[in-house]
């Protein structure tokens, strides 16, 4: 079933380089749409005929020895909900590019699709170098999406994002290297096996912290997050989505899987900066917020706080906490995908993103308006739905420390989750409420929930209600994974 | 049948999915669906309470490595009882609703996140797991946010709502850290494990997390300090306020105190006991000031739930849910007949309206025994609970009992005036505007049946299994003297001079009564504006300080390439210079290895 | 003292003299001029080809005294030696055109190359101090005035005296540092340098490494010794420029691995530090001075600058080995790697530049390359991905490979050093950056068709970055110093 | 013996040497200043040849010399040539004014049709 594998990585490849190729043409972006859905079937299917190993599937060839590289991919049942998230938020935005107005929409598929197979490879790869090659082919697409198709102040904003991001993955390249030059080895699942390969302590903190800011930057973690809000401001509908709903999730996806995996040691060292990071971002994420008068603005920001609550999770390094951790991330990604679809369609329609000029949006557009309170609720973490899960049990995971020193930070988290329903509902009584103002009313037209947009929305809706009704749909994948028992010892 | 309790939450879940669906202008439909999930909920409920026996019904929901979370339902006689209450207001509201919404456009959702608020609510009382709980719990809060935040003609509709939703997360803050400790260290969230596993834990930890979760239900039940969101709710449309009132949202806070009434011993009982009573003055002394009909009814709701919380201070549990009981019934009938006597008079002020007792004889009954109920009068319910939870008081003793004793017989005495006082202006009195008329048949059946328990619960109560204790002497004779003492005394005052709201004999205190004793100003002060502020700086420091080093970073090395391409313009000589001079830096570098002074 | 001379050791050096040789009676006996540049090229291919066959056979040396050989062959040698045949056809073609109407005199170019690409190739063999500079200035002295032949150009003339004198200076460095070497050791073969070096050592022979060291950097445009590089690049014919950060810096790379891993093992306390010092400075100074460049050449002149800086980190990273055996040649491998890696993206930058700028002999301002993208798709997309190679980021895998390489070598060892490598490359992205969203936006003019001899190289340099983006262990089998 | 002599002499002369190179700015005169510091080298060379500061040598230093004198001779050809072609180009031969960064060459040249062939 490694074809299964394969197929997942090389079909979404496949149609990139179609859409290239045909960047002039129209049908060659619907062709490449056609690619990017048959991924996300094939990522559905990677589940069956699994083995019994650490990973369902993998496939290992030599790359590059003499650099510590082979093209060593897997999944497992942590990877697995983060691969098909990918695979159906590219898809989703490959649609919404070809239904939406939009300049040379085939070129921006296939920079969507080289993203996708970027974000897929790290999701899969089992090769720490491998990892860090798939970690960097991200870049320079999503500049150019953010740079070609972005708003006016396009060219700073992806010159920050560019900038500050490989800035932190070349520490995670030194950090890498620290890895294989200590251990000879780059591979992922014998590195968290072996709890870091027989590093020294010092050495695996020496390595946790080169990772740590690597991934701390993408992820973004607070103090490193400057790049995200300029890049959501200014980044095309899609790339917001791709950017907030899985492109962050490297981050900590990252940080989990190799941080902890190869430094365990490290991390537990690290961990009480972790944890105080993870709280600072909680709050001065939720702070933040409040003062914020831009739509995308408010939401990039909302992510800082969001993927505070993720390292909180990792930081405690207990089973509990990085399964929430693991549940976060993927609530996070439909959730912050949504809005940034719903948003960025409000201000495609009305021309205007400043909360100011917005309003009413209720008594115009009922359904956006419905769908929009839907996802802020859900991204304040309202039990029952998707967002609840993550934050909770990040909470109780740090409360369960049974310090004083954790007790505080877990109630200081607890408290930015009300932070985060202050400026969601903020957000949400200036928009939704009020009389309409010009901008929303003159705008009706391009605010109805077409069915096409209930397409693009609706799987996102139902699969924040499913995951928060059924959370045991994620769990179960993530506790039977002998990964996170090896990092959580 | 235990399986069937999942009807109780999952009927009208579903059919308030399911009313999601429904285009706006399926009025019938949207009815038709959400007064049958109601319905069927309904029936689970009272078959459940027929039933008498305790059921549960437990599965796996989630695990997060040491700790399982399990879709846990359990009902025993009381919690059916209260489920029996839960869907008959529910039931009620929604066919009132129908009618009252007639004119509304937005009915659909309505009805629809009404059914929603019920099944939540539903789920707050059956489920025995704490993290279900708190589902149901939250989920209640987004309802109750839409519900305030329906009217948009109501300039301040938006801003309640998200004060309601945001004071009740505050609590739940405290609710989930409460919850969370719980389960860490019982190592389950199922409340009878946790309750079982409570005498192993630390006095301290049960204090604390007691005090956690009291944060969450005085949230909830607008009990001080976070009472405040409640009377800025009635913005919503006066079912919904019904609703809340009666028995969804604020219930639940009692409620889940009786689930873990075993927490609330020896210190954390001393606090309920101090919340319960200076809420139930202070909201009493409110209550007694404002001029608004619904406020009114919102403070004396803070007041009487504050009796609950009492009840559950002086551990008198079956007690506390027999006044929730009887408050469900009569706290829903005042609101319902007072959504009539707004649509008469025309506006909620109380010095707008008179006389209404001839033009709406249904209207008046109805009201009047309910305002008799919550005075307290025997033999109406609100007078059997409220005297076994004082009775329970006097029982106990101690510094527990004797605080909510004595807070009480005050309380009772100014319930017993404000209901007084508003019932004689409404219903006495000369008429002032339309002497009105009584309401359709949709919304004057929902006060006919509610009046029914009104009347009833309390004699009926003695033949169920809720309290079986026969009132005392002491200290029934001191609480008929504070009822009678109330409501004699405003009734004196109203006789000396009709035309005048008695309440004016409070003299310089009632604005102070009437603004809640200036608590949303403290509240602004101390919470609200220092929270913008904060955030406002946040934002500026993120802006400034965290990208300004990132950017300022930028401009020192955009500043260095300009220094150094500037050096680079000065033609061969310096070429020639730099490379003689690299040599010369080389070599010392080079000579300073070999000396060791390198590393 | 009488020796055998292995002339099989020899061929590729032999076979890139009788170039130059070749053409030169051809230029006699010919008026035409494509059987000189037919004849130049026939003979770069072969002496490529020997070369790459010489260095499939066990490593041979010849001109031995018991102190050491004055060549010997082997792997990395042969890859040196290969390339720079190479770089020279390569260069040779992309000149065709302009030597064909006449813009130089095709037999004076053809052979001063062909002079230039026989000191390279000897710089490839050559293990001792005579060897090693007489064949560095083969390298160098043709090139003075190659750079000057752009058409009566008063830039081109300016530029190679610019060149000239910083390179002679630097040459009188660099035998300064030979010859305190020699004081110091008595002898000018490799080996035996580090066996007269293992034993006690004197204040003088710091200065001796530190010295020799310094002057070899000249050619790597190492910094301090690099001021001349920006305006020479610009002012010398395109690709005289390539040639020149591509050949001219294989050389200097070559002679300072010979240096570091045949003379220098037993005092890498010294050189370690001389090598950081210049691996810090000249990656720093090289980016800074690329961020505020207007001119293509300019830009692309200081980004190899920065881009030697680089290359130097794996040989600075020698400072902390203590290390097992072995250690050095992995760094002296990490380098011959970076550095091949860095000639195809070199390569393919200028030849993009050469067919967007076509028929223009210089690199202009970066505004005038805008929009070329539209306007020439082919060699804007090679431009781009040279580019993408040179900031070390994929869809260019060899340029992430070529970082990876540099890093991965001191990783361990300097942590810190990786790190200002890291640093570097985001001031490195900046610029590139900058550079591809020029190409990319708006709609240029389109240039005139360049001819197959560029297109031919040009795609012959993208097949090579994408050939070596999937299989970067090529390289490692070339240059491996095992 | 130590060679203390010739080592000072040979410092002072690429010191002297070194000095032109710097200040000078006739192109003829730093070529000529490189003349020095070449024969500082040459100096040191067959100093320590005679006399090596360690160990013995095997007479290489002279033969070195020799090369060196052959790259000297070289290097002044084609320099002097080239000086000699910049200054009918330009009409001087300052070497302040020689790359002096972006402002060189107004125009971006096209090819010309004359070469350089002079």
């Amino acid at each position: 079933m490694t074809a299964v594998l394969i197929a997942v990585l090389a079909l979404p490849a496949a149609g990139g380089v179609l859409a290239a190729l045909g960047h002039r043409h129209r049908s060659a972006g619907w062709l490449a749409t056609g690619f990017a859905a048959a991924g996300l079937l094939a990522a559905v299917f990677l589940p069956a005929s699994r083995g019994d190993g650490p990973l369902w599937h993998r496939f290992d060839v030599a790359w590059a020895p003499a650099i510590g590289l082979r093209f060593d991919i897997g999944v497992d049942g942590i990877s697995y909900p983060l691969i098909v998230l990918t695979a159906l938020l590219t898809l989703l935005c490959c649609l919404h590019t070809m239904s939406e107005t939009t300049r040379r929409p085939t070129a921006l598929i296939g920079l969507l699709l080289a993203v996708e197979v970027g974000i897929l490879g790290v999701f899969l790869a089992a090769n720490i170098v491998a990892f860090f090659v798939f970690f960097e082919i991200v870049l320079l697409p999503m500049y150019a999406i953010i740079a070609f198709w972005g708003g006016p102040g396009r060219r700073a904003a992806a010159a920050k994002f560019a900038l500050y991001t490989v800035l932190g993955s070349l520490l995670l390249l030194v950090g890498v290297y620290v890895v294989v030059s200590s251990t000879g080895t780059g591979d992922l699942v014998a590195l968290a096996e072996s709890g870091g390969g027989g590093m020294s302590p010092a050495t695996q903190l020496v390595a946790f912290a080169l990772l740590g800011v690597g991934f701390a930057v993408k992820s973004p973690l607070w103090p490193l997050h400057s790049w995200l809000p300029a890049a959501h401001t200014e980044a095309p509908t899609v790339g917001s989505v791709i950017l907030a709903g899985v492109l962050l999730k490297m981050g900590t996806y990252g940080l989990i899987r190799v941080g902890l995996g190869v430094a365990p040691e490290g991390a537990h060292a690290a961990a009480p900066v972790l944890l105080v990071l993870a709280v600072a971002a909680i709050v001065v994420g939720g702070l933040i917020c409040l003062a914020q008068r831009e739509l995308k603005r408010l939401i990039a920001y909302s992510s800082v706080g969001h993927m505070g609550f993720v390292l909180l999770g990792i930081a405690t390094l207990s089973g509990t906490g990085i399964t929430a951790a693991l549940y976060g991330n993927i609530a996070h990604g439909l959730i912050t995908g949504l809005l940034f679809f719903l948003v960025g369609s409000i201000k495609q329609a009305t021309g205007h993103g400043m909360l100011t000029e917005l309003g009413g949006l209720r008594t115009t557009a009922p359904g956006l308006a419905g769908i929009l309170g839907f996802a802020a609720l859900a991204s304040l973490g309202l039990p029952g739905l998707a967002g609840f899960w993550g934050e909770a049990f990040a909470v109780y995971a740090t409360l369960a420390g049974d310090s004083t020193a954790r007790a505080v930070a877990a109630a200081v988290a607890a408290a930015g989750a009300a932070l985060a329903a202050a400026y969601l509902l903020r957000m949400i009584r200036r928009v939704n409420y009020g009389p309409p103002t010009a901008a929303v009313d003159g705008a009706a037209a391009a605010l109805r929930v077409t069915p096409i947009r209930l397409a693009l929305w609706g799987p996102l809706v139902a699969a924040t209600v499913l995951l928060g009704v059924v959370p045991g749909l994620l769990l179960d994948g993530f506790t039977a994974a002998p990964f996170l028992e090896w990092v959580s010892r | 049948m235990s399986a069937s309790i999942w009807l109780l939450p999952l009927a009208p879940a579903a059919c308030a999915l399911a009313g999601l669906l429904v285009p706006p202008s399926g009025r019938r439909p949207a009815a038709a669906i959400a007064v049958t999930g109601t319905a069927i909920a309904f029936v689970t409920a009272v078959a459940l309470a027929f039933g008498g026996g305790t059921y549960h019904f437990a599965t796996r929901l989630a695990g997060f490595g040491d700790i399982t979370v399990h879709a846990a339902v359990t009902v025993t006689p009381v919690a059916a009882y209260v489920a029996v209450a839960v869907a008959t207001v529910a039931l009620l509201v929604q066919v009132y609703s129908y009618a009252y919404l007639r004119d509304d456009d937005r009915y659909v959702p309505y009805a629809a996140q009404v059914a929603l608020f019920t099944a939540a609510m539903l789920l707050v009382v059956v489920s025995d797991d704490l993290v279900l709980l708190l589902i149901g719990w939250e989920l209640m809060g987004a309802c109750s946010y839409l519900l305030i935040g329906h009217d948009r003609r109501l300039p301040e509709a938006p801003a309640a709502a998200v004060k309601a939703f945001l004071v009740t997360r505050v609590g739940d803050v405290g609710l989930l850290l409460g919850i969370a400790l719980l389960g860490f260290h019982t190592g389950s969230f199922r409340i009878p494990e946790v309750l079982a596993a409570l005498p192993d834990m630390t006095p301290g930890t049960v204090t604390a997390a007691a005090l956690l979760v009291l944060a969450g239900a005085a949230g909830k039940s607008a009990q001080f300090p976070l009472h405040s969101w409640l009377p800025d709710a009635m913005a919503g449309p006066t079912p919904v306020s019904a609703l809340i009132h009666a028995a969804t949202m604020v219930a639940a806070g009692a409620f889940l105190l009786f689930r873990l009434l075993p927490l609330y011993t020896g210190a954390a009982a001393v606090v309920v006991a101090l919340v319960a009573a200076v809420t139930m003055i202070g909201a009493a002394l409110a209550a007694l000031a404002s001029d608004d009909l619904k406020r009114v009814l919102a403070w004396s709701t803070v007041s009487q739930v504050a009796f609950m919380f009492g009840g559950i201070a002086v551990a008198a549990g079956d007690a506390a849910v027999f006044h929730l009981l009887s408050h469900a019934a009569f706290k829903a009938l005042l609101f319902l007949a007072a959504g009539a006597v707004i649509h008469v008079a025309g506006g909620n002020s109380l010095a707008a309206m008179g006389g209404l007792r001839h033009g709406a004889p249904v209207l008046f009954t109805t009201m009047t025994l309910g305002f008799a109920a919550l005075a307290g009068i025997p033999p109406l319910s609100g007078f059997w609970s409220k005297e076994s939870i004082l009775g329970a008081a006097a029982g106990a003793g101690g510094l527990t009992g004797n605080l909510v004793l004595w807070a009480g017989i005050v309380t009772v005495a100014l319930t017993a005036a404000y209901a007084t006082r508003a019932w004689l202006l409404v219903f006495l009195g000369a008429p002032r505007g339309s002497t009105g008329h009584d309401p359709e048949p949709l919304m004057r059946w929902p006060l006919l049946i509610l009046a029914v328990p009104t009347v009833l619960l309390g004699v009926a109560a003695f033949a169920g299994p809720v309290s079986g204790e026969p009132p005392h002497l002491w200290p029934t004779l001191p609480v008929l003297a504070a009822t009678a003492l109330g409501a004699a005394a405003v009734y004196l005052w109203w006789r000396r001079e009709p035309a005048t709201d008695p309440a004016t004999r409070l003299g310089a205190a009632r604005p102070l009564f009437a603004a809640g004793f200036g608590f949303d100003t403290l509240q602004r002060a101390l919470v609200v504006i220092p929270v913008t502020l904060l955030g406002r700086f946040a934002s500026w420091a993120d802006v400034t300080i965290v990208d300004g080093a990132v950017d300022g970073s930028g401009h020192v090395t955009s500043a260095t390439a300009r220094r150094i391409a500037g050096w680079h313009l000065a033609g061969l000589p310096r070429h020639l210079w730099f490379t003689a001079a690299g040599a010369v830096l080389l070599a010392a570098v080079g000579t300073a290895a070999y000396l060791g002074m390198w590393a | 003292m009488s020796q055998t001379i292995d002339h099989v050791a020899l061929l590729p050096a032999y076979l890139a003299a009788a170039t130059a040789l070749a053409v030169l009676l051809t230029d006699l006996f010919s008026r035409h001029p494509v059987p000189r540049i037919a004849v130049a090229g026939i003979g770069f291919a072969a002496t490529a080809a020997a070369a790459v066959w010489l260095g499939t056979l066990p490593p041979r040396q010849t001109f031995c005294t018991d102190t050491g050989c004055s060549l010997v062959t082997g792997g990395p040698g042969a890859a040196i030696a290969a390339t720079t045949a190479l770089l020279g056809l390569a260069v040779l073609a992309l000149s065709a055109r302009p030597l064909l109407a006449g813009d130089a005199p095709p037999g004076e170019y053809a052979f001063l190359l062909a002079c230039s690409v026989t000191g390279g190739v000897m710089l490839a063999y050559g293990r001792d101090l005579i060897t090693l500079i007489v064949a560095l200035e083969t390298l160098t002295l043709p090139l003075y005035v190659l750079v000057a032949m752009r058409g009566g150009s008063r830039r081109g003339a300016v530029a190679a005296v610019n060149f000239l004198l910083v390179s002679v200076t630097a040459g009188a460095i660099t035998l300064l540092g030979a010859a305190l070497l020699y004081a110091v050791t008595g002898t000018l073969h490799l080996t035996g340098i580090a066996a007269a070096l293992r034993g006690d050592t004197i204040p003088l022979t710091a200065v001796a490494v530190a010295v020799i060291i310094t002057g070899v950097g000249f050619k790597l445009a190492a910094v301090p010794l690099h001021g001349w590089a920006p305006g020479s690049y610009d002012g010398a014919p395109l690709p005289i420029a390539a040639y020149l950060s591509t050949a001219s810096k294989l050389g200097g790379v070559a002679v300072l691995l010979w240096l570091v891993t045949e003379a220098f093992p037993p005092v890498l306390h010294i050189a370690g530090p001389v090598l950081t010092v210049l691996a810090v400075a000249t990656m720093s100074v090289g980016n800074l001075l690329a961020l505020r460049q207007r001119r293509t050449v300019r830009l692309l002149a200081a980004s190899s600058i920065a881009q030697a800086g680089y290359l130097l980190v794996p040989l600075a990273g020698l400072t902390a080995l203590a290390g097992p055996p072995g250690t050095a040649a992995t760094a002296a491998t990490a380098v011959l790697v970076f550095a091949l890696f860095y000639v195809m993206m070199e390569v393919a930058a200028f030849t993009g530049v050469i067919a967007l700028r076509w028929p223009r002999a210089d690199g202009g301002e970066l505004g005038d390359l805008a929009g070329s993208l539209r306007a020439a798709p082919g060699p804007a997309v090679v431009l781009l991905l040279a580019l993408a190679a040179l900031a070390g980021l994929p869809p260019a895998l060899a340029g992430l490979f070529a970082k990876i390489t540099v890093v991965s070598s001191v990783a361990m060892a300097m942590p810190w050093l990786a790190v200002v490598v890291a640093v570097n490359a985001v001031v490195g992205l900046a610029y590139y950056l900058r550079f591809g969203v020029l190409l990319v936006r708006g709609r240029g003019t389109e240039p005139a068709p360049a001819g197959w001899p560029v297109t031919a190289v040009l795609a012959l340099s993208v097949a090579a970055l994408v050939i070596v983006g999937f299989a970067p262990q090529l390289l490692w089998r070339l240059a491996s110093f095992g | 013996m130590h060679p203390v002599i010739p080592y000072v002499i040979a410092a002072l002369l690429f010191g002297v040497g070194l000095y032109g190179v710097l200040v000078r700015r006739n192109a003829v005169m730093v070529l000529a200043a490189v003349e020095l510091l070449l024969g500082a080298v040459n100096l040191i060379l067959v100093t320590a040849d005679v006399a090596p500061l360690t160990g013995d040598t095997g007479h290489s230093g002279q033969s070195f010399a020799l090369f060196v004198i052959v790259i000297a001779a070289a290097e002044i050809g084609v320099g002097l040539a080239l000086v000699l072609h910049l200054f009918r180009l330009r009409g001087d031969i300052d070497t302040q004014d020689i790359d002096r960064g972006e402002q060189g060459e107004p125009s971006p040249e096209t090819t010309a049709p004359t070469g350089s062939r002079g």
